[in-house]
């Protein structure tokens, strides 16, 4: 197996660097969720101004490539508008269900490209959608209140 | 002579779908073998089916090659049988045209998943509330409402029989009523061969705002089923009558209802987060798959599911058709043989129950299998049927894609010898 | 010099029951294998065991020559069938000692087990009463009794742990008491590795009159284990730990408590007589196996109860006692290993959980699977012996009779490798 | 197979023509028994004067192999004393569970060596058996009311 493919430098570096990380406020939905394969944990807040995404934070437990996703998740979306965000959002899931087959826009997925390599190993897909997943609750949820 | 022209689209004979059931009896080793000497005639089909050797394969491979448990591993083992197994529920899934393959939960046989339903759905009723059941149902469908009935106060209660051995439907608007929380019927009789017609009783289980359960273990291995067009909430069925192994068994839901319901077996998978005060669960399938699920046994059902869509389950409910006429032709020729259930090939499945004159079953069975033929005798777990028709048991001939009409021959000449033996 | 004469019938080091693990390997096909090209090292028994060729084809030769249901048929297939699923009943009843073969259930698996005991005993509890467990137990051995005690109104009750991994014992007598109905423990933990000593417990156990059950699933396929010397209630294990296959498990009780209790899955073969109006249920081991069992499974057993035996529950124990030693050595020169669990091979199993610095095990489990050892990481099903020693996952190592010291090295250098990767 | 090894002469004999068979009066106790896999039933009373057995009535429904074992119990107990009758009893179960591997003794057994044959059938003992064990329980709850 060739492990750099899964463990590509850019990841390897929001893991050991992870961008926007901790829990801040004023925030407008916090959520929590978990991996109940492995037990791993994000909780994440999301804070919106108009329609705009103005900060993610997030506190968690997990492998390099749930942190390093959440990561980038951060750097990615917020300052986007949220209809810009869920389109990043979608084509990330998208690579994620692709099994490897998608070649995935470095225009729309950033830094997320480095994530193609995850979806070739179906365990660890769940890993990197867990903030992404907790990212697209927390903004339903502020749709709903508002 | 005028010439009969048929329109286009019409179905004519030429189009029934058909196979070689001599290549089909080839996949299966236990179909070549004797006993005392004597060519086995297997007529118990509706008991258990036989195996073709690609269902035998799959799970030898999978056990020699992918072996490992599922859901809990990043390793390259793991995942193998993780997507094997995931794999196989899809398949079953599209077996049965489930909207999703979430819909899908393994059990270790249909007596498990009818005892979930039961439980969890059964769990939540107080006393007023009713279950409605047959008279025709296999004890697997009785006991568990009897059970949570006599746990929650509620009342158990149940469609009679015609003389026919149908389900007597002149009291449906009184029996299913406001107070009406579930009912749960056998699609197909495993005793009476009847194939139950279900329209007018889910118009009215959705006039009353029930649900509505379907226990398939004797439809889905004979001929499609298709959970969309029946608009069912739930059906049961089992690996084991349908080419696959034992072991393994299906409840098939709705998603929505599913995540609704309380879980019932506790354990390992089903849970989404355990602390020693509380425990949240997962969502379906896992919430109803406790512990290590049936993985290898899951991997020969999708090799089953395979075999069975390669014949076409049109051509097998057509050939099963065809067998059931001429077997009840061929047994109407044998004097003192009395039929119950339907004696004719229509909305009826390829099982046939009978007695013969004042010999006890157990008697026609052991001179059947002394001549290879193997039928079932008994109550056939299912009582009630029994004691509806006041006999205490029946033997019972059943088929499927391998049975050929030879067999049915042999099967009328051992009960010319019974009678000779016994009169 | 002078020379030692050992007294007649002491061991000697000699006498240590051995085998030939190469030989054994051999019957493994799945060991021969590569994943990514590297040699598969398979250091997941733990959570399931890899399968001899010996059981894989007790099992197809089952299906392919012998398939019938069980106890219901006069056939000539059908006593085979019997007779087969009779035997492996017996197989295992000798492999565990047990009084009476009616005394071994056969179930879906070890959480089946679990649950079985939880609701039919723990049906009946009333709010006052209180169930016992401990912090080590694996979620199978937790949610059933939460769930049943959220029904019944009854407490549940647990033992903490001491920083060794070892059942904290100092509050036993205030912990069962009077008020205890039933305490079920963990014999040998997934986790932790820690083989609980039980006597005490039992002796608190007996005296206030409670039940006792032991959840043997990692005991029974690595050490003889007799329930008469344990004086225990209930076990359960389950087949695919032990060379069996998937799809089994086993409940053993007492069989005068087992014929009291209360049936929990109704269906057919645990009926005595089925009337609409109310049902008789047989006695055990028929009631508490509901629908068809798992027919061909209980052969597969069957023949993995023969193959552990051909090898002897002595040399595996001691085999694994000296993986165990080795592997706690090597892994002790891992700097950054943390374990979790007995540092001592002494009143342990070869199960050993560890984290590596700062690095997740997914990433460790990751980076060995790249090099083709298999390992589990994650919560392994025991989320509050996790939470109790405030990690939220663990990479676990574990052993079986075909593990080798090479594959134990395999792993110390995947760690190594692991750490240059991630620090 | 022998079909005839299984079902000898004595045995349809008995079948054709059951001894005793009826419910009388006086019992000093009635049970009923089931064959769970089969569903076959039977009521028998037993009848003891002192130490003997003085009346054995049965009614129920079997195949040929439990009725004629109903048939034979009664010619074989009747009119012994209730040890005598327990040591035949012990016999046949000896017999039935013997696999076919017993060669039964026509001193003590009468009749009932016909069921030889029978013990090679699995499913078939537990017919032959049926009379037998209702037997049993019938006596001892006469003893335990005494
Ligand atoms: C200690 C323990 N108990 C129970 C179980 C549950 O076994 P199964 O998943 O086969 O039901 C396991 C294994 O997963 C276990 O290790
Ligand atoms: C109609 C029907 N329902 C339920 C069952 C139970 O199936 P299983 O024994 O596999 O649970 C059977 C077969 O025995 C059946 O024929």
């Amino acid at each position: 197996m060739q492990l750099d493919q899964l463990y590509q430098d850019i990841i390897l570096d929001h893991y050991k660097h992870p961008q926007g990380r901790g829990l801040r406020d004023p925030f407008a939905a916090e959520v929590h969720h978990v991996n109940p394969t492995c037990g791993d944990e994000v909780t994440l807040r999301v804070q919106l101004e108009g329609d705009r995404v103005v900060d993610v934070s997030y506190e968690g437990q997990g492998c390099s490539i749930s942190q390093a996703s959440a990561s980038v998740l951060y750097e990615l979306l917020v300052g986007r508008s949220v209809a810009e965000a869920m389109a990043v959002h979608a084509a990330f899931v998208e690579l994620m269900g692709g099994k490897g087959q998608i070649t995935p826009d470095e225009d729309v997925l950033g830094d997320a490209i480095a994530f193609a390599g995850v979806a070739k190993y179906p365990a660890r897909v769940k890993c990197a959608l867990l903030s992404w997943m907790a990212l697209k609750d927390a903004v339903a949820r502020v749709e709903e209140k508002s | 002579m005028t010439a009969v022209t048929i329109p286009e689209g019409m179905p004519q004979y030429g189009d029934v779908p058909r196979f070689d059931v001599e290549r089909v009896r080839a996949d299966f080793p236990i179909l070549g073998r004797e006993v005392y000497g004597e060519k086995l005639v297997y007529l118990d089909s509706a008991n258990t089916s036989q195996k073709p050797q690609q269902v035998i394969e799959a799970m030898a491979l999978h056990y020699a090659y992918h072996n490992a448990n599922v859901a809990r591993s990043v390793h390259a083992l793991g995942a193998e049988a993780t997507a094997a197994y995931d794999n196989a529920r899809a398949k079953v899934a599209a077996f049965i045209n489930a909207p999703s393959a979430n819909e899908v939960i393994f059990t270790k046989n249909a007596t498990e998943a009818l005892n979930i339903v039961a439980n969890s759905i059964g769990g939540q009723l107080k006393p007023g509330d009713e279950v409605v059941i047959s008279e025709m149902e296999h004890h697997s469908n009785i006991v568990p409402w009897q059970l949570i009935c006599e746990r929650t106060g509620a009342t158990l209660r149940w469609f009679g029989l015609t003389e026919h051995g149908r389900l007597d439907e002149s009291n449906l608007d009184e029996l299913v009523n406001e107070r009406t929380k579930i009912v749960s019927l056998v699609h197909t009789s495993n005793i009476l061969g009847t194939i139950n017609a279900t329209a007018r009783i889910t118009a009215r289980v959705r006039e009353v705002g029930a649900l509505l359960m379907l226990d398939c273990s004797q439809t889905v291995p004979h001929r499609g089923f298709d959970v969309v067009d029946y608009d069912v909430d739930f059906i049961a069925f089992t690996g084991h009558k349908m080419l696959g192994p034992t072991g393994i068994g299906v409840l098939w839901g709705r998603e929505e209802l599913l995540n609704a319901m309380p879980p019932f077996l506790g354990g390992g998978s089903m849970i989404e987060t355990v602390k020693m005060t509380g425990t949240t669960y997962a969502k379906a399938p896992a919430r109803f798959e406790a512990g290590t699920p049936p993985i290898a046994e899951a991997v020969g059902l999708g090799a089953a599911v395979d075999y069975l869509n390669s014949i076409g389950m049109e051509a097998i409910a057509w050939h099963e058709k065809e067998l059931t006429a001429y077997a009840l032709d061929a047994l109407s020729t044998v004097e003192g043989l009395k039929i119950y259930g339907p004696k004719v090939p229509v909305g009826r499945g390829a099982t046939i129950s009978f007695t013969l004159g004042q010999i006890h079953p157990h008697d026609v069975g052991q001179v059947l299998d002394s001549l290879g033929v193997q039928v079932r005798v008994g109550h056939h777990c299912a009582k009630p049927a029994c004691d509806r028709f006041g006999v205490p048991a029946l033997t019972r001939a059943s088929f499927y894609l391998y049975t050929t009409t030879a067999e049915i021959d042999a099967l009328v000449r051992g009960l010319d010898q019974a009678k000779r033996m016994f009169s």
